[in-house]
C-alpha cells in the first residue's frame, strides 16, 4: 500500500515540473524584465513609436516591434490558412489513397524543416526573386517574411486541420451522401462546420508559431525598428529584437532589462492564443463525443 | 391487390478486389412492406443493402455485375443520376449519425441541399411526426441533436431521411447501438412507415427481423439461401441452412 | 397500441367469435331435436367443417405469433391459453356434430316422450361455456373460478338423465336404441359441460399463472 | 442538378491548387538546398574541422555539437516526459490540479523558443554559473521539447484503451503492475515516436542555443559538457550574419543546411513511419 | 450437444415414459374387466392422479422452454406438438379411467358373456397409440400417417360392437345397464384411437409443418 | 443440496457524487448457479456488478453503504485485500479485450503478476480447455491475441480470468459485441462453468438472460424489484413492473 502511495508521489513530482518550469520562465522574465518599468513609463513602452536602446538618451517604445510583429503574423495567416486547410481538406477528403500516403508524410516533412532553414532559403532565393521582381531595395520585407513564415505555419495548420477533419466520423459521410448531398456539398456544409473548432484550434496555434517564431523573421524581415507603412519595407519584430540584441547588452542594463520586457509582452500574446486554443479544443472534444 | 416489386435485383454479383460477396443474388423488395435481410456475419447483408443505392460506390475496389432495378430502371446503369437516386432511395445507418447541427438543420439538410427554401418548417415538422418524434422536439428544435438520447436520435436520422420523401427506406441495423426499449420504439415506428414506405432493413437479430418483417430474406456467404415470407421462415423454412440459422444450430 | 397487442387483440376476437360459432352449432344441434328439425341437425354437421378450418387457422396464428415475437409471461401464457381453448371449442363443435347426429338418428324414429332434463342441461352447459368465454375475454380469473364449480351441477344432471333413461329402456326395451342415442347426447353435453371447465380453467391459468386442473382446488 | 455539379467541380479545383503550392514550397527549399549544398559536401566537409575563419574547411564540430544537444536534451526530457505523462494519465484524477497541470504543459509548449533562450541564459548560464555550455544547452532545449514529449507521450498512454486497464485490475494486479505491464509495452512504439520528434526538433533548434550553447568559430572539438559547442543551425545562422566573407561563406552554409534538413528530415521520416505503422497495426 | 438440445431431449423422455404410463393405464383398465380383478381398475383410478400431475409438469415444462428459449421453426413445433400430445396422452388416462370405473361397475353384476371384440379392439387402439408415440420419437411421419388410416378400423370395431351390444339388450333387458357400460368402454377405446391419430396428426404437423386435421388428406 | 450463496448484498446503497444509483439492493449470489442481472439502460446493472469485485474504486465519487459479504466476509471492510478479492473474484468485460501480447502470454498474466513461475504452460492450457477455446488455438499459441476473432477473443478472455483460479465469475454484458454464433458459444460455455464456478452475468438481452440464468434479478431506477428463479420471471413474474419489461411493454 504505502509502496503504491511512493509511486504515485513519484510520478506527480515529474507531473508538477512543467508547471515549475513555466513558473520559473515567468519568473525569470519578470524579476529580469520588471524593474525597467521603475524608468520607463509602461504606456511610453508599449505605445511609444521609437527603439533606440543604445543611443542617449535611449528610447524604448516598442511599437514598432510590436506591429512589426502582427504585421509578419497577420501575412503569415493569409498565407497559410487558406493552403493550410485547402490541404487538409484535400488530403482527408479528395486523395486517393496512394495520392495521400505521399501528399501526408510530405506535408509532414514540411513541419520538421528547422526554421533557421527557412530564414536561409528566405535570405538566399526568396528575398532576391522578390527584390527583383517588384524592383525593391531591399527583398529583406515584411512580406518576404509572411510568405516564408506563412509556408514555415502551413503544415502546423494543415496537420492540425487534417486530424480534426478526418476525426469526423465516416458515418456522417455517409449520412450525406445518403440523404443525396454531392461531395463538395457534405465537405461545404457537414465536414468543415462539424470540424470547425479543430480547424479554428489549428489557425490560432498557426498563429502562435508565427507570432513567436525568431530565426526566420531574424533573418529575412530586414529588421528596420520603425513603424510599417507598406507590406514591401524591412521591419523588425519583437523575437527578432530579442534575439539580435541579446548578445550585444551588457548584463542589468536598462537594455537588457528591456528585452525581458519585450519578452513578457511576447509571453502574454502567446499566453493569449495557447489559452483561446485550448479552449477551443476543449468544446470541440465534447461536441464530438457528446450524445452516443 | 397485386405484388409490385419496387427494387428487384437479379443475378446480382459483387466483388470488392478478389472477394466475392454477393453471388448471384435475386431479390423483389415489394412496396409498402417490409423485407428483411438476415444472416451470420459478413455474409454480406450490409454489402447487399448498399447495392441498392450505389454507397458501395465510395469503395475504390467494389466491382459489379448483374442488375438492380429500381422501379425498372437500371441503377448501376450510366445514365442514372447517382445523387438523385440516393435521394429517392434513403438510408438509415447501424449507429445513429445526426450531424452536429440543430435538431431542425439536421431535418432539413436534405432540403438544403436540393436547393429547397420555401415551406420548410412544414416540412420538418412532417417529417418529425412521421418519425414520431416531433412532440419529443418540438420545443427545442434548436438544441444540438447530439443532445438527444440514443433512440432520439436515430428516429431523428429517420425524419431526416423521410424529409427527403424518399420511395424505400434502407436500414443497416438500425436498432444495434439501442438499448431494448429505444429499439421497441424504433420498431414500432417500422408498422407506420411501411404504410408510405417501402423497406428494406438489415439485422443481426433475427427475433427483430421476425417481428417487423413481411418477407424474410436469408443469406449465407453471399449467397440468397432462401428468400420467403417472414412466416414461413421462421415456422417452416424450406432450407435445411436457414433452419439451423433460425434454430441456432449454425456454426 | 403496440403492434404486437394489435395481433393478441384481433386474436382474441378471433377466439371470441369462433366461440360464438361454436355455441351456436350447440345451439342448433339441440333445436332440431325439440323441432324435430333434420335440416337444422344436417346444418350443424355440415358447418363444423368451418369450424374446424377456423381452429386449424387460430392455432395457426398462435404458433406465428410465438415465432415472431417471442411473447413471455402473461402474453405468452394466453398464446398458449388460447391454443388450448381453442382446441377446446373445437371439441365442443364436435361433441355438438355428435349430438346433431343422434338427433338425426332420432328423428328418422318415432318421438318418445320429451326429455325435458335435456334441454335445462343445455341451458346450463351452453351458460358454462359462455361464462368461460366472456371470463376470458373480460381476463376475469373468478367468473372462470365459478364456471368450474357449476360443472358438478352439469354431472349431476347428467347422471339423473341416464338413470331416467335406464328407466325407460327397461320398462320398454323398444325404446333401447333411441334411449342409448339420448344418453349418448346427455354424455356429449356432459362433455361440453367439462370442456368450458377446461376453458376456465385455462383462463385462470393466463391470469394467475397457476395449473388447477386435476383436482387443483379452485 | 448542373449547377451542384459545376460547384463541386471549382471547389476541388482550389482544393488541389492549393496542395500544390504547399508542396511546390517544400520542392522548392529542398531543390535549392540540395543542388547549392550539394557541392561543397565532401567528406571533408564532414570530417574536418573550419578554417580560415569559417571561410573553409569542414563543419565537423557543429555536427557533433548538434549531436552532443540534441542527445544530451532528449536524454534529459525523456524520463521527466515520460513519468509526468504517467502522471498525468495513470494517477491524476479529474480536479483542479490537473486542470493546472495540463495548462501548464500547452502553455509550456507555446512559449517561443527565444523566450527559453532568455530562460535558460538567466538559469543555467548565469545563476547556475554554466556558462555558455553543453549542459546549459541541452537543459534549455530539454526544457522546451518536454511540453512536445509529454503530450505525445500522455497521448501514446491515453490511447491505450481503459480495458486493458480494468482487465488487468480485475485480475489481482496490483495498480503499478497493471501500468508496467499492460499500459506502459502498448504505449512505447507512441512515446519513442514522440521522442524521435523531439531529438528531431531540438536538433533544428536555434534561437535557445544563442545565448546558451552556441559559438560561432571554435577551432577544436568540446572536452567536458561545460564547453561551448558549435551547432548546425547556429552554424548557418552565424555564416550568415557574422564574418567577413560573404561570398565564401554562403556556400558552406549551403553545405551545412543541406546537412542539416537532411538530418532533421531522416530522423522525422523514421518518426513517421513508425506512427504510421502504429495506426496501421492498432486494432483495439 | 447444446444445452438446449439437451433440453428437448428430456422432454422426448419424458413425453414417452409419461405415453408408457397411460399405455399401461389402458391396459390394467382391460385386464381388470378380462381377469374380473377389481383391485386392478381401482389402481388405475388411483394412480391417474400421477398422470395428470405428470401432464401439468410437462407442459409448465413446455411453457419453460418456450419462455426460456424463445425457439423458432421445428423447435417451436415440436414443443407446441408435445404440448398437445401430452394433453392428448391425459386425456387417454381419463379414458381408461372411465374404462376401469365401468369396469367396477360390471365387475359388482354377474359376469355377461365375453365380449371377444372389445379385447380386439383393444390390441388395435394401443397399437395404435404405441405406433403414434413411436412416430414421434423417430420422427417419423410415415408411421404416423399408417397410424391415422387404422383409425377406421377402429370405429367399425366399435359400430359393430354396440350394434351386438344392442341385440343383447334387446334380447334380455336385465343386460341393458351392463350393456351400457359395456359401450361406454367400447366408446371410450374408440375415443382412445381418435386420440392416437390426433398424436400422429400432431407428429406430422411437428415433421412437415402441414396440419391435416379434420379432413385433410393424409 | 442446500443452497448456499457465494455473495450476498445487503442494503447495498451506491451514489456516485449526488446520483443514488443502487439503492437497498440485497441479492444472494447462489454458488455454482448463474445468476443474471437484467434491467433497462442505466439502471445500475453495470454499478452492481462492479461492486462485487470493488472495481468501483477507481471511479472518484463513488460512496458506499451497506454490505457485500463475499464468503460471509465483508468485501468494503478495511482488512480486505482488494487485490486479492479481484483475483479471487474475475471478470470478464463487454467488449472483448485481449492484451496486445499471445495468446499464451494473455493466459499467462494473472499468474505472472502473482508471482508464479511453475508449471505455467500446464496452467494455461487448463484455462484455455475450461474456456473451449484450447483446440482452436492449440497451434499457435504464440500470435497475437488481436488476431483472434471476437468470440474467440471473449473467451480468451474468460480464459485469462480462469487463470487465476477465481471462484466467482462476474460478466458484464460479454456478448453485447459478439455476433449471434460466437453468442451461443459463450452461452454454451456457460453451462459447462457453472459446474465449478459461481457466476454472475449481466446483460441486456432479456433472452439471453432466460436462456442462461438459474436466477434472475430485476433491477430498475437501482432499485432491486424482483430477484427469483428464471422460469418464475419469465412466466409468471410477481411484480407488474417485471412483467411490463418482460413483455416490452415498459417505457
Ligand atoms: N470496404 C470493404 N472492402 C473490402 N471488403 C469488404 C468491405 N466491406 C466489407 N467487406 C467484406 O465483405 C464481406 C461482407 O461484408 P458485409 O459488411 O456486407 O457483411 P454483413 O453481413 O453486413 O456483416 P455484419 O453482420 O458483420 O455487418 C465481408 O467478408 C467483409 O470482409
Ligand atoms: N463513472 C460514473 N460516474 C458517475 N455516474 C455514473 C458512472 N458510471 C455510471 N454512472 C451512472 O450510474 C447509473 C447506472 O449506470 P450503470 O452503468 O450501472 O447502468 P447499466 O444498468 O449498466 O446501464 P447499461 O445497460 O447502459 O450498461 C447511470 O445513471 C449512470 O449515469
Ligand atoms: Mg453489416
Ligand atoms: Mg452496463
Ligand atoms: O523556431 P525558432 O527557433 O526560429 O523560434
Amino acid at each position: 500500500m504505502t509502496k503504491e502511495k511512493f509511486i504515485k508521489r513519484f510520478f506527480l513530482f515529474f507531473a508538477l515540473l512543467s508547471i515549475f518550469f513555466l513558473a520559473g520562465i515567468v519568473f525569470v522574465l519578470f524579476k529580469e524584465g520588471i524593474s525597467l518599468f521603475t524608468r520607463v513609463n509602461i504606456i511610453d513602452f508599449l505605445f511609444g513609436k521609437l527603439w533606440y536602446p543604445t543611443h542617449t538618451p535611449a528610447e524604448f517604445g516598442i511599437l514598432p516591434l510590436i506591429l512589426g510583429s502582427l504585421l509578419v503574423t497577420a501575412g503569415a495567416l493569409v498565407v497559410a490558412v487558406p493552403l493550410g486547410i485547402g490541404s487538409a481538406i484535400y488530403v482527408s477528403e479528395i486523395a486517393k489513397p496512394g495520392i495521400r500516403d505521399v501528399i501526408k508524410p510530405l506535408l509532414e516533412i514540411l513541419a520538421g524543416v528547422p526554421s533557421v532553414v527557412y530564414g536561409f532559403f528566405g535570405m538566399v532565393v526568396f528575398a532576391p526573386f522578390i527584390q527583383n521582381l517588384f524592383n525593391l531595395p531591399t527583398g529583406l520585407t515584411a512580406f518576404t517574411a509572411s510568405v516564408i513564415l506563412g509556408i514555415m505555419a502551413l503544415p502546423t495548420i494543415a496537420s492540425i486541420a487534417e486530424d480534426a477533419i478526418s476525426s469526423v466520423p465516416v458515418s456522417f459521410k455517409e449520412a450525406s451522401f445518403s440523404l443525396g448531398a454531392t461531395k463538395w456539398e457534405t465537405i461545404v456544409r457537414v465536414i468543415v462546420p462539424s470540424a470547425m473548432s479543430g480547424i479554428s484550434t489549428a489557425i490560432i496555434l498557426g498563429m502562435g508559431r508565427a507570432i513567436g517564431e525568431t530565426m526566420t523573421v531574424l533573418m529575412v524581415a530586414g529588421g528596420s525598428a520603425i513603424i510599417p507603412h507598406t507590406f514591401f519595407q524591412p521591419v523588425r519584430a519583437m523575437t527578432a529584437t530579442i534575439a539580435a540584441e541579446m548578445g550585444e547588452t551588457v548584463v542589468g542594463s536598462m537594455h537588457y532589462q528591456s528585452l525581458f520586457a519585450i519578452a513578457i509582452v511576447l509571453f502574454m500574446l502567446t499566453l493569449t492564443f495557447n489559452i483561446i486554443a485550448d479552449f477551443i479544443s476543449q468544446k470541440f472534444k465534447k461536441k464530438m463525443t457528446g450524445g452516443l | 391487390m397485386v405484388k409490385r416489386d419496387k427494387v428487384v435485383t437479379k443475378y446480382l454479383n459483387l466483388w470488392f478486389g478478389d472477394n466475392h460477396v454477393l453471388k448471384d443474388v435475386d431479390i423483389g423488395i415489394e412496396e409498402n412492406k417490409v423485407t428483411a435481410v438476415i444472416g451470420p456475419s459478413g455474409c454480406g447483408k450490409s454489402t447487399f443493402l448498399r447495392c441498392l443505392n450505389r454507397m458501395n460506390d465510395l469503395i475504390d475496389t467494389t466491382r459489379i455485375t448483374g442488375k438492380v432495378l429500381f422501379d425498372g430502371k437500371d441503377v448501376y446503369n450510366n445514365r442514372m443520376d447517382v445523387v438523385d437516386l440516393r435521394r429517392r432511395v434513403g438510408m438509415v445507418f447501424q449507429k445513429p449519425n445526426p450531424f452536429p447541427k440543430s435538431v431542425f438543420e439536421n431535418v432539413a439538410y436534405g432540403l438544403r441541399i436540393q436547393g429547397i427554401r420555401n415551406r420548410i418548417p412544414e416540412k420538418v415538422e412532417k417529417a418529425l411526426r412521421s418519425a414520431v418524434l416531433w412532440d419529443e422536439v418540438k420545443d427545442r428544435l434548436n438544441i444540438s441533436a447530439l443532445s438527444l438520447s440514443g433512440g432520439q436520435q436515430q428516429r431523428l436520422c429517420i425524419a431526416r431521411a423521410l424529409a427527403c420523401e424518399p420511395e424505400v427506406i434502407l436500414m443497416d441495423e438500425p436498432c444495434s447501438a439501442l438499448d431494448p426499449t429505444a429499439t421497441a420504439k424504433i420498431e414500432e415506428l417500422l408498422f407506420t412507415l411501411k404504410e408510405r414506405y417501402t423497406i428494406c432493413i438489415v439485422t443481426h437479430n433475427m427475433q427483430q427481423a421476425a417481428r417487423v418483417s413481411d418477407y424474410a430474406a436469408f443469406l449465407l456467404l453471399g449467397e440468397l439461401v432462401e428468400f420467403n415470407d417472414t412466416n414461413k421462415i421462421f415456422t417452416n423454412p424450406k432450407d435445411k441452412r436457414t433452419e439451423d440459422y433460425i434454430t441456432g444450430r449454425f456454426g | 397500441m403496440r403492434h404486437f397487442d394489435e395481433e393478441m387483440e384481433l386474436l382474441r376476437k378471433r377466439l371470441l367469435s369462433m366461440a360464438g360459432r361454436v355455441e351456436e352449432s350447440i345451439r342448433r344441434a339441440i333445436k332440431s331435436l325439440k323441432e324435430r328439425d333434420k335440416s337444422v341437425a344436417n346444418k350443424v354437421i355440415e358447418e363444423d367443417i368451418e369450424i374446424d378450418r377456423e381452429e386449424v387457422g387460430i392455432e395457426e396464428k398462435c404458433i406465428e405469433l410465438i415465432a415472431r415475437y417471442q411473447p413471455e409471461a402473461v402474453d405468452l401464457r394466453t398464446i398458449i391459453g388460447v391454443i388450448k381453448i381453442n382446441n377446446d371449442l373445437e371439441r365442443i363443435g364436435d361433441l355438438s356434430v355428435n349430438i346433431a347426429c343422434a338427433s338425426v338418428r332420432l328423428l328418422d324414429k318415432p318421438k318418445l316422450k320429451p326429455i325435458i332434463g335435456l334441454f335445462q342441461m343445455t341451458k346450463v352447459v351452453t351458460g358454462m361455456l359462455r361464462d368461460s368465454i366472456r371470463s376470458f375475454i373480460d381476463r376475469d380469473a373468478e367468473l372462470a373460478r365459478a364456471v368450474c364449480v357449476r360443472d358438478d351441477e352439469a354431472d349431476a344432471m347428467r347422471n339423473h338423465l341416464i338413470r331416467e333413461l335406464l328407466t325407460y329402456m327397461m320398462e320398454d326395451p323398444k325404446t333401447i336404441s333411441r334411449c342409448m342415442d339420448l344418453a349418448l347426447i346427455a354424455r356429449n353435453l356432459e362433455r361440453i359441460g367439462d370442456l368450458s371447465t377446461n376453458i376456465s380453467e385455462d383462463v385462470i391459468y393466463i391470469n394467475k399463472a397457476v395449473i388447477i386442473r386435476h383436482h387443483g382446488a379452485p | 442538378m448542373k449547377k451542384r455539379k459545376l460547384k463541386q467541380i471549382i471547389g476541388f479545383s482550389l482544393l488541389r491548387i492549393s496542395v500544390s503550392i504547399a508542396i511546390f514550397a517544400l520542392f522548392s527549399i529542398l531543390y535549392f538546398i540540395a543542388i547549392r549544398g550539394a557541392g561543397v559536401i565532401n567528406l571533408e566537409f564532414f570530417t574536418s574541422m573550419p578554417r580560415e575563419g569559417m571561410t573553409e574547411g569542414g563543419i565537423l564540430p557543429a555536427i557533433l555539437g548538434t549531436f552532443y544537444l540534441a542527445i544530451g536534451a532528449i536524454l534529459f526530457a525523456l524520463p521527466l516526459s515520460v513519468f509526468a505523462a504517467i502522471y498525468l494519465s495513470e494517477y491524476a484524477r479529474q480536479g483542479r490540479l490537473i486542470r493546472v497541470i495540463r495548462l501548464g504543459v500547452n502553455n509550456l509548449a507555446g512559449v517561443p523558443s527565444v523566450v527559453f533562450g532568455l530562460f535558460g541564459l538567466t538559469v543555467f548560464v548565469k545563476f547556475f554559473g554554466f556558462g555558455v555550455s553543453i549542459i546549459s544547452g541541452v537543459l534549455t532545449l530539454g526544457i522546451l521539447i518536454l511540453p512536445t514529449i509529454i503530450r505525445a507521450s500522455e497521448e501514446a498512454l491515453l490511447a491505450v484503451p481503459r480495458s486493458f486497464r480494468e482487465a488487468s485490475l480485475a485480475l489481482g494486479a496490483t495498480k503499478w503492475q497493471t501500468i508496467r505491464r499492460a499500459v506502459l509495452p502498448s504505449a512505447t512504439p507512441g512515446i519513442l515516436t514522440g521522442a524521435i520528434l523531439g531529438v528531431g526538433r531540438a536538433a533544428g533548434e536555434t534561437a535557445p542555443i544563442l545565448f546558451t550553447a552556441a559559438t560561432f568559430f571554435i577551432t577544436r572539438l568540446p572536452s567536458s559538457i561545460f564547453d561551448e559547442v558549435q551547432a548546425l543551425p547556429y552554424h548557418i545562422y552565424a555564416l550568415m550574419t557574422e564574418g567577413t566573407h560573404p561570398d565564401l561563406q554562403v556556400p558552406i552554409a549551403y553545405g551545412t543546411a543541406l546537412i542539416l534538413i537532411s538530418l532533421v528530415l531522416l530522423i522525422n521520416l523514421v518518426a513517421i513511419t513508425i506512427r504510421y505503422r502504429i495506426r496501421k497495426e492498432k486494432r483495439w
